[in-house]
């Protein structure tokens, strides 16, 4: 079944990712992600001073500013900047940085759909860069089941998200197995829910669907967001290692 | 309340004792994990337990279609208000269903006075994205003259009480309310729009609106030191939980959102639980909603 | 966050190195840091770097109804909220001095002037007329946001392509741009705006001052002019007076920069068409 | 435009009501009320119930048939607002909001003048009867959310007699309760004809048709009453010190049908105030019976 | 079941100012004294067979808050060189519903050697402390002291992340590992 | 700053096999056994020292919480992750500028671009009593001060000191007269404490130039001329990312130019 995407053959593809980080002077962080035409800015600033009314007196305080490409930020950037900071709460080790902040600024620099899956993963290469001790790194992805095909189309354009029935946003670490809060120093036993399965850190599915249409979705996403773990890997390595040969003297 | 004096004293540092209310205050996760570990919750609920709920439809006269909801501690009312709108250039026959929370100091001391938090932004968004997505309402069947002129629907929820899980409320309550609206058939002429004063509203002289669906929602609290899982959490359990799964399921059984936020990754098995204790909660919520 | 002040140190080298006639990045008086020019894959969309500071703009449309007293009028509008991501002096939502003053020169130099024929957006008379609106996104601040979003906006405008439309009596149908060749909006002039920094009572002058300089100097004076020499916009801020010669040996230093920017506005234009 | 909020159309409009020319409608011409069973000296039952909002330190919930309003007490707590020196008593705020539903025209989440004027006569009228010397730094909070309304001053009153109720039940010090009540002036023999409703509330413009017969004194008057009233008043009264805390008197009458009016408010205050005890008393046996 | 007869509000009058004295829950007011708060009314002979005591025993108690001399467990939020500064979260064993804001000055920490007090080797942030309010201080802080025995730190987390226990009136020992850190404890009463 | 790696999905399937020379490791990432029991003692001894970058979790295993090159010292007892970033966090020892922005009776403020001010003893300072106050008494708002930290945890404001404890001589610490200060990233400021790094040795052999840098990423340059200091602070900055043979290019381009 052909995609409206032409320039994909399968509908299981991604369409080329390609990153950058470091590119701004004033960020202690900044990385920008890119799905083919759908392309995301994040700096991060922190450890930081933080506002007296924000301050945590055991950890970080995580600050997430979502700022759409077109007109100014609405209710729906608000629920963005939620669903971000609540999925990387887990991930940021802020416990090793009580009373500070963490600002992460996301700036959309072109849409071409699955909008919020670029910039989690612009987010995530934007803390590495600053620095910022994580307990793991997360991919995302979206995907949608086609209204007319009921195909799961991954990575979607905005085009292709107009056609669809549902829409499922999905992020994975890499390391489902490592329990995420060890920094919390609470001991977590998470031995009670563990089958073996993908598990989404993060799962944001609207539209109507089914149960299974759902478990379906995990299943492909879960393969997908592991090719983004790849690629964060190699495309960081590749930055460390390229600074690191060329600065031995 | 007996289960709280047992763990409590369980909880007592050898050295300085608290009452069980001054050992919540001063460790509200232990306090917590002392219940958990003994399966229940300090209002005394099992972790998969909702809380009583009612629905009364038309409880404010000003207001096209109404309804105030109870779940537990929560007490919210929507009112739904129909009027008079331009349409947008692109989309000349669609009418607006705008839904929107209001959590006001009035609710609970955490609300502060000014601009909508980023909670209840939050909540507004999602009930709205459902709407839309789930394609509840056909907004052509809020036109009244092409181009001209539709009907605006204006869903505003008012938080009286709040304690935890807004969500479930909120949603609960706009959809009451909607199939309770009425609204007096307009007639247009010359950009003026005019309906009867009729004394009582029959389907001669207004029409209700046609919900394709209607979608409601079970909540569930992630306990993530203990990964437990805590139905319908209250404003206490939302404080120290880390993470929320949410699922939104229509008459038909067909889900029209669902979300995992925050906390640890969670197993298909730990969603497929949700899934399934939604669809009986949503079951009794239409049963509830009948009823009255 | 609060704006930190520079050291002693760093101010008072700045001015030494000023007086033996240097500036800390190495640049000359009158020179403008390097400007990089690049364009997004769809129309409108242009990213500015100059030097360090880097700004996007991006272009969108729609159609509305034209104001009952100015029904063949189309509309003009710019965004430019500058995002904590350029410095967290900047907070999401609260105006700071600096934003006020950005968006201030933005209309005079571009709405005010006329760059842009909003007559030209008319479709029905008081019915139906564009309306444009440039989003400028601040990415990175070291200094002279003013100048860079000026050319940012222009550059945008002058890249982005409308949907075609046809009218029929009352009928209008916008043909989305895969199937009918886009219109490009009609610029009336390219307003360019050079800003000095001033130091020393205005004993010396530089034009686009980064960061550093900004913090330390003591006044600045924005020109914005056009190729045909027309000035669109002046504006002088600090409080130290100015000699009117110096103005004028401004506005000619300000008339050279903008035929250098210019062209190669121009130039990346150029460029991008042809890779279309 | 709101950011904060999911944006709707900039402009909406209620529509034009139309009614048939047979249609028969209320005017007080008919020596009779709105409400054909109430005498004008006659209230509107009140429900009246305490603790309805669990997470504040006191609450109640008053039901004038339509008019519905909720209030929720907090405190007293350190004072939130910055900028406030040492204070060596407490400071008391309220704030009176109307659901965007609860009027027939709807209202704007964020406070208008009129909201933020009735505000400030509320804590005026409150004031007198807290015991703040008790509370030095501390602020106490008093929410109030008209839900529905039906009748402008009679709404207002009931709001005041709700605050008084939610203060005592969150166990605040005070030296007595506070009742309100409100009259208006409407004058029974007009016609049709000659009544075009003045702007209701602020009919201190005067009145439009200048009869020669004194206006009826109608107690706890309903929005249509209020359409065609001539003017208002509105009484806060402590019942049992009998002291009045507050007057809110507007449109131009004789000074005798005022001092009248007073009388018959005061009247009604504690008739009121029963009602305010009875949920009072309740509110201790329910926790006695926890 | 209360027997409404012996239930008062506020402003309710309970007797001439000659056969009583005014108790907690009411007010004096010319020669009456009146009910205060909602509550039961109560008459107790006094001590030394002088008029009795009458007072309204609270339904609803009011939220507390801090006054002079009043015991109050708070959590250490901030520190510096000067001072700690806490969140006054249960007063007289009742928790509040809303913090209160509270300082411990250096000078306030202990009653011996004042001059000679560190106070990170006193307090550190997340501690549960329980002091003395001694003055209603400025706007914004009450002024608190651990000077006294049973006054001090009496629930800590060592830096490895367990609980510490008093060893000293100055140490505490972490459960974890053993590591002995330095607090103003409270002794246990 | 680094380029953009382009990447198709074809390649990222075997992302996880990108194999190097050096041991890049991400956060998330094990601390291989293989590397850390492949001495004897290590086995036996269960703690080995982790330095920056390394965890414990809570199941004994040891795991990377920053992305970057995995070091170990030769006796393998101790472990840490070598990376670069622009924000400093403070630790007891390092030599950090400052900038002073507040004085009360007994400290100074400063900003050392941390997240919390630190705190200068007025005491601080070699041989200060209570009689003879340092120098800086006047206006000492916006002055550079070179220091050591002191005291520095997670639970307080870093304090610092302006003399070297075990001699209690200033040792160079103290005011930084004239100059000029610019920002580095910490990796590059870690490596210009080594007098010898290529771009220093390079522009010393043109140029009679006073530096002193600070662990914080503030490098302090003073030389006769404004102009000279203008082009060390700028050859400093470019070296940042060039290989050896660049860097004496570009320095040598810069000494052209003068």
């Amino acid at each position: 079944m052909a995609r409206l995407d032409t320039t994909r053959t399968s509908a299981h593809q991604l369409r080329p990712f390609s990153s950058s980080q470091n590119l701004l002077n004033r960020a202690d962080g900044s990385a920008q992600f890119d799905f083919g035409g759908s392309s995301v800015l994040c700096s991060v600033v922190g450890p930081a001073e933080v506002k007296l009314r924000d301050e945590k007196l055991n950890k970080a305080t995580l600050e997430v500013i979502v700022r759409p490409l077109v007109g100014l930020p609405g209710v729906k950037d608000k629920a963005c900047e939620r669903a971000i900071r609540e999925t990387l709460e887990p991930i940021v080790i802020s416990a090793l940085h009580p009373r500070t902040l963490v600002q992460i600024v996301v700036q959309t620099m072109k849409d071409n759909g699955s909008i919020l899956s670029t910039a989690l993963n612009a987010a995530i290469m934007a803390l590495l860069d600053a620095g910022i001790p994580l307990n793991s790194i997360i991919g995302s992805v979206t995907c949608i089941i086609d209204s007319k095909t009921n195909e799961i189309l991954l990575d979607p354009t905005t085009e292709e998200i107009a056609r669809a029935k549902s829409t499922h946003v999905f992020v994975f670490d890499n390391k489902s197995s490592i329990p995420s809060s060890t920094s919390a120093s609470m001991d977590v036993d998470i031995s009670n829910d563990d089958d073996g399965s993908p598990r989404p850190l993060f799962s944001e599915s609207t539209g109507l669907f089914t149960e299974e249409e759902y478990l379906e979705c995990v299943n492909i996403s879960f393969k997908a967001c592991q090719a983004v773990h790849g690629f964060i890997r190699t495309a960081v390595s590749k930055k460390i290692e390229k600074e690191h040969q060329q600065t031995q003297a | 309340m007996a289960s709280t004096s047992i763990s409590v004293s369980a909880a007592e540092s050898p050295a300085f004792s608290f009452s069980a209310s001054t050992f919540q205050k001063l460790h509200p996760v232990e306090f917590f994990r002392k219940f958990i570990s003994q399966g229940v919750r300090p209002d005394g609920r099992l972790l998969e337990g909702f809380r009583p709920t009612t629905v009364h439809k038309n409880v404010v006269s000003t207001a096209n279609g109404s309804a105030m909801v109870r779940i537990g501690g929560t007490t919210v009312i929507c009112g739904v208000k129909a009027e008079v709108a331009e349409p947008k250039m692109d989309s000349p026959n669609q009418g607006y269903l705008v839904p929107n929370v209001e959590l006001s100091p009035m609710c609970s001391s955490s609300f502060r006075p000014g601009p909508p938090s980023e909670q209840a932004q939050a909540v507004s968004e999602a009930i709205n994205r459902v709407l839309k997505e789930s394609k509840v309402l056909d907004l052509t069947d809020l036109c009244i003259e092409e181009g001209k002129a539709v009907w605006a629907l204006w869903a505003d929820v008012s938080c009286v009480s709040y304690d935890g899980n807004i969500y479930d409320a909120a949603l609960l309550s706009v959809m009451t309310a909607l199939s309770d609206v009425r609204i007096r058939k307009p007639t247009y002429n010359e950009g003026i729009i005019k309906v009867s004063g009729a004394e009582i509203l029959d389907d001669e002289n207004s029409f209700t609106l046609n919900l394709a669906r209607t979608p409601l929602s079970a909540t569930f609290s992630l306990f993530d030191s203990s990964m437990a899982l805590l139905a319908d959490a209250n404003a206490a359990e939302e404080a120290i939980c880390q993470g929320e799964i949410s699922v939104t399921l229509d008459e038909k059984g067909q889900i029209c959102a669902l979300s995992k936020v925050g906390a640890a990754s969670s197993s298909q098995t730990l969603l497929r639980q949700c899934i399934a204790t939604a669809r009986t909660r949503t079951d009794e919520l239409r049963s509830i909603i009948r009823s009255q | 966050m609060k704006d930190t002040e520079p050291s002693k140190n760093e101010r008072e080298f700045l001015l030494e190195a000023l007086r033996e006639g240097a500036r800390i990045d190495g640049r000359k008086f009158y020179d403008f840091r390097t400007l990089r020019i690049s364009f997004g894959s769809d129309y409108g969309a242009v990213e500015v770097q100059l030097g360090n500071t880097r700004i996007l703009a991006k272009v969108s449309c729609e159609v509305i109804r034209p104001y009952a007293d100015k029904p063949t009028e189309g509309f003009l509008s710019f965004s430019t909220e500058i995002s904590p991501m350029a410095s967290t002096v900047f907070e999401a939502g609260r105006q700071t001095d600096e934003e006020v003053l950005v968006s201030r020169m933005i209309e005079k130099a571009m709405r005010r002037s006329r760059a842009l024929d909003t007559e030209g957006l008319c479709i029905i008379a008081g019915e139906k007329v564009w309306s444009i609106r440039v989003d400028i996104h601040f990415l990175d601040h070291d200094g002279n946001l003013a100048d860079a979003a000026c050319i940012a906006a222009i550059t945008a405008l002058m890249h982005f392509r409308r949907p075609d439309v046809t009218v029929v009596g009352e009928e209008v149908t916008v043909h989305p741009i895969e199937q009918r060749n886009p219109v490009p909006l009609s610029i009336h002039h390219i307003p360019i705006s050079v800003t000095f920094a001033l130091f020393d009572k205005g004993e010396r002058m530089v034009v686009d001052p980064t960061y550093l300089e900004e913090q330390i100097m003591e006044g600045d004076l924005a020109l914005t002019l056009n190729v045909h020499k027309e000035i669109c916009a002046l504006s002088k801020a600090g409080g130290m007076p100015l000699e009117l010669e110096k103005v004028v040996q401004c506005s000619k230093i300000a008339a050279v920069k903008v035929q250098e920017i210019t062209e190669q506005i121009e130039a990346a234009l150029a460029a991008d068409k042809k890779k279309r | 435009m709101d950011r904060k909020r999911v944006p709707g159309p900039e402009l909406t409009v209620p529509p034009l009501v139309e009614y048939a020319l047979d249609q028969k409608r209320w005017s007080p011409q008919e020596e009779c009320r709105h409400d054909a069973n109430r005498q004008p000296e006659d209230l509107r039952p009140i429900y009246l119930k305490t603790g309805l909002i669990s997470q504040a330190s006191g609450s109640a919930y008053i039901e004038l048939e339509k008019t519905k309003i909720a209030c929720g007490v907090y405190g007293p707590r350190p004072i939130k607002k910055s900028g406030y020196g040492f204070s060596g008593t407490g400071t008391l705020n309220c704030e009176f909001k109307f659901a965007t539903f609860a009027c027939v025209k709807r209202r704007n989440h964020i406070r208008d003048p009129q909201e933020r004027e009735l505000s400030m006569i509320l804590t005026q009228a409150l004031t007198p009867a807290v015991r703040l010397e008790l509370l030095p730094k501390s602020a106490i909070d008093v929410y109030i959310t008209v839900l529905e309304c039906d009748g402008l001053s009679s709404c207002f009153a009931a709001a005041i007699t709700a605050a008084s109720v939610a203060l005592a039940h969150a166990g605040i010090e005070m030296i007595d309760l506070v009742a309100a009540c409100s009259a208006s002036y409407v004058i029974m023999d007009r016609t049709l004809s000659s009544a075009v409703p003045p702007p209701s509330t602020t009919s201190d413009s005067a009145p439009a048709a200048v009869s020669l017969r004194p206006p009826t004194i109608i107690m706890d008057a309903d929005l249509e009453e209020e359409k065609f009233e001539e003017g208002s008043i509105m009484v806060a009264y402590m019942p049992s010190l009998n002291e009045v805390t507050h007057v809110l008197q507007n449109g131009k009458v004789d000074r005798s049908i005022v001092s009248q009016s007073v009388e018959h408010c005061i009247e009604a205050c504690n008739k009121i105030y029963a009602v305010m005890r009875h949920a009072l008393v309740e509110s201790i046996d329910e926790k006695q019976t926890r | 079941m209360a027997s409404t007869a012996e239930a008062v509000i506020p402003g309710q009058r309970l007797g001439h100012a000659q056969e009583y004295i005014a108790g907690s829950g009411t007010y004096l007011h010319q020669d009456f004294l009146y009910a205060s708060v909602v509550g039961i009314k109560q008459i107790n002979p006094s001590d030394n067979d002088g008029l009795p005591f009458l007072t309204v025993q609270r339904e609803s108690s009011q939220s507390a808050i801090p006054d002079i001399d009043t015991i109050v467990t708070c959590k250490v939020l901030r520190i510096n060189p000067r001072f700690a500064s806490v969140s006054i979260m249960v007063v007289n064993g009742k928790p509040c519903t809303d913090d209160f804001q509270g300082i411990i000055r250096a000078q306030d920490v202990r009653a011996t050697e004042k001059d000679k007090v560190k106070i990170y080797n006193s307090f550190r942030p997340g501690d549960i402390v329980r002091a003395q309010v001694v003055s209603l201080g400025d706007a914004r802080s009450y002024y608190l002291s651990t000077a006294a025995n049973e006054l001090g730190v009496i629930f800590g987390t060592s830096i490895a992340g367990g609980s510490l226990v008093p060893i000293s009136w100055q140490e505490m020992q972490c459960t974890k590992t053993k590591a002995v850190e330095l607090r103003k404890c409270a002794k246990p009463l | 700053m680094a380029p953009p790696v382009q990447n198709t999905p074809a390649e990222q399937q075997d992302g996880e096999q990108y194999e190097s020379g050096l041991h890049v490791i991400l956060p998330g990432d094990l601390l291989p056994p293989t590397q850390s029991q492949d001495s004897e003692d290590v086995v036996m001894a269960p703690v080995i020292k982790l330095g920056p970058g390394l965890q414990p979790m809570s199941d004994e295993s040891i795991v990377a919480v920053k992305a970057g090159i995995l070091q170990s010292t030769a006796s393998a007892n101790r472990w840490w992750v070598q990376s670069n970033q622009k924000r400093y966090v403070p630790s007891s020892g390092e030599s950090v500028i400052g900038i002073v922005r507040g004085k009360t009776a007994e400290h100074y403020k400063l900003d050392i671009g941390a997240a919390h001010p630190a705190l200068l003893g007025v005491m601080a300072f070699e041989g200060a009593t209570k009689r003879n106050r340092p120098n800086h008494e006047a206006s000492i708002l916006g002055d550079l001060l070179y220091c050591r930290v002191a005291l520095a945890n997670k639970d307080m404001d870093p304090e610092l000191e302006c003399f070297n404890p075990t001699t209690g001589k200033a040792d160079g610490y103290g005011g930084l007269e004239g100059g000029h200060v610019f920002k580095v990233s910490l990796g590059l400021a870690r490596r210009l404490l080594d007098p010898k790094t290529l771009v220093l040795r390079l522009l010393g052999q043109h140029i009679p130039f006073e530096t002193a840098v600070g662990i914080n990423g503030r490098v302090w340059i003073n030389s006769a001329s404004a102009s000279h200091t203008i082009l060390v602070c700028n050859a400093i900055k470019n070296s940042e990312y060039l290989s050896p043979k660049e860097c004496e290019s570009m320095v040598k381009s810069l000494i052209q130019k003068m």
